[in-house]
């Protein structure tokens, strides 16, 4: 099963890459996903995120279960509660023989992820108003 | 002939994001007629949210597992609404 | 100009991912190429890499530039000297606004950097001897 | 008509890789005819590279950059032998 976490701590990188580093390994591909500082109409100063966890846990299992079955070892990382401007709110990486296999895994598992699993963020701006990111919510203070 | 009783179940529904901002709880208790679909539990949640249209991208969960709005809900079923997800 | 960094040290990713990481970035892809143990006849325990440093240099510096075009900010370390089993020999890191960016100019740099950079590797063997995998050595002791 | 002095002209060759190891050394000193092309440099290497065919994939750097095989040579230049390359 590959390794999973989901955590209100900030993402190590080096230690997600030491999970699945091995000596049959030539390549290892990373992705880091990180909160922007957008401005539409507003300043974004941080990201929260909220899961629903039974399922986002099983869903990213599933998700790097597929990535693996392109050929590499996978690992997943998504922190959640407030992300500020800069720091990381997901990790993925992927480590294979080659990097092609590498690369391959890595971009599936984090399209995948963004596309299925159950979390769900919203943009905290510099006036203290938030809008949820889950296709309902108009601006809510 | 036997006659069906109305019976009633317990459920849960469990409310993520804008959802749960607008119910002002992560999770709605609701005693419904057995064997009601999911995708019905919309309609009995809390103001305002039933007054909204259900978006046409919602998804559902039933115990931790994604299903049907079709599927009949049995007694201590939890059911989880799924917003357009936007994790990553 | 890009961040190109020629070291007999081991190298840091994260060191090399706060170079490029900026609140205008959104993702964030990274690839690490590491010694990997094969074994076709003789299981390979390390990897000694010797650069033309002057060139080598301004060849990755073209490299990352290119890849920067794709519109991500780009560095790039490569280690020289022995790198054993499971260690980094080259690591580069892409920033960009969003993944697609990112991806695609990490991808970039590390395809154009195996092509055209004027580095090269031996082959040293658990029994001792080493093989230089530069088209045209046999075999030396 | 002035008849063209046979001028000299002293160069270094940078080898790396292998050929650096059946050199025994890292750069080779050689005193050639002015205007030699830096893709004729092969044949002055010592024993036993001369009597190796020069790779098809060799590429050539004149003072650092990237140069074409027909290229003459001044004094004072440095030529690199490229061999296919293996880094990454």
């Amino acid at each position: 099963m590959p390794a999973v976490t989901l955590t209100h701590d900030p993402l190590s990188v080096d230690a997600l890459i030491a999970s699945v580093a091995g000596p049959e390994h030539g390549g290892i591909a990373v992705f880091i996903g990180t909160t922007r500082r957008e401005a539409d109409r507003l300043e974004v100063v941080a990201l929260e995120y909220e899961a629903y966890e039974e399922l986002a846990r099983a869903e990213l299992e599933a998700v790097a279960s597929e990535a693996e079955a392109l050929g590499a070892r996978v690992a997943v990382a998504h922190r959640l509660g407030r992300v500020p401007v800069g720091e990381a709110s997901v990790a993925i990486v992927a480590a294979a023989g080659h990097r092609p296999a590498a690369f391959a895994a890595c971009r599936l598992a984090i399209d995948e992820a963004k596309r299925r699993v159950p979390i769900w963020k919203r943009a905290v701006h510099a006036d203290g108003t938030t809008v949820w990111k889950d296709g309902l919510s108009a601006p809510v203070s | 002939m036997v006659t069906a009783m109305a019976t009633q179940i317990d459920v849960t529904v469990l409310l993520f994001a804008s959802l749960r901002e607008m119910a002002g709880t992560d999770r709605v208790a609701l005693r419904l007629p057995a064997a009601t679909p999911v995708g019905a539990v919309w309609g009995h949640l809390p103001e305002p949210i039933r007054s909204t249209p259900p978006p046409a991208a919602l998804r559902y969960a039933l115990n931790d597992r994604w299903i049907a709005p079709g599927t009949p809900m049995s007694g201590g079923d939890r059911v989880a609404l799924i917003l357009p997800v936007s994790g990553g």
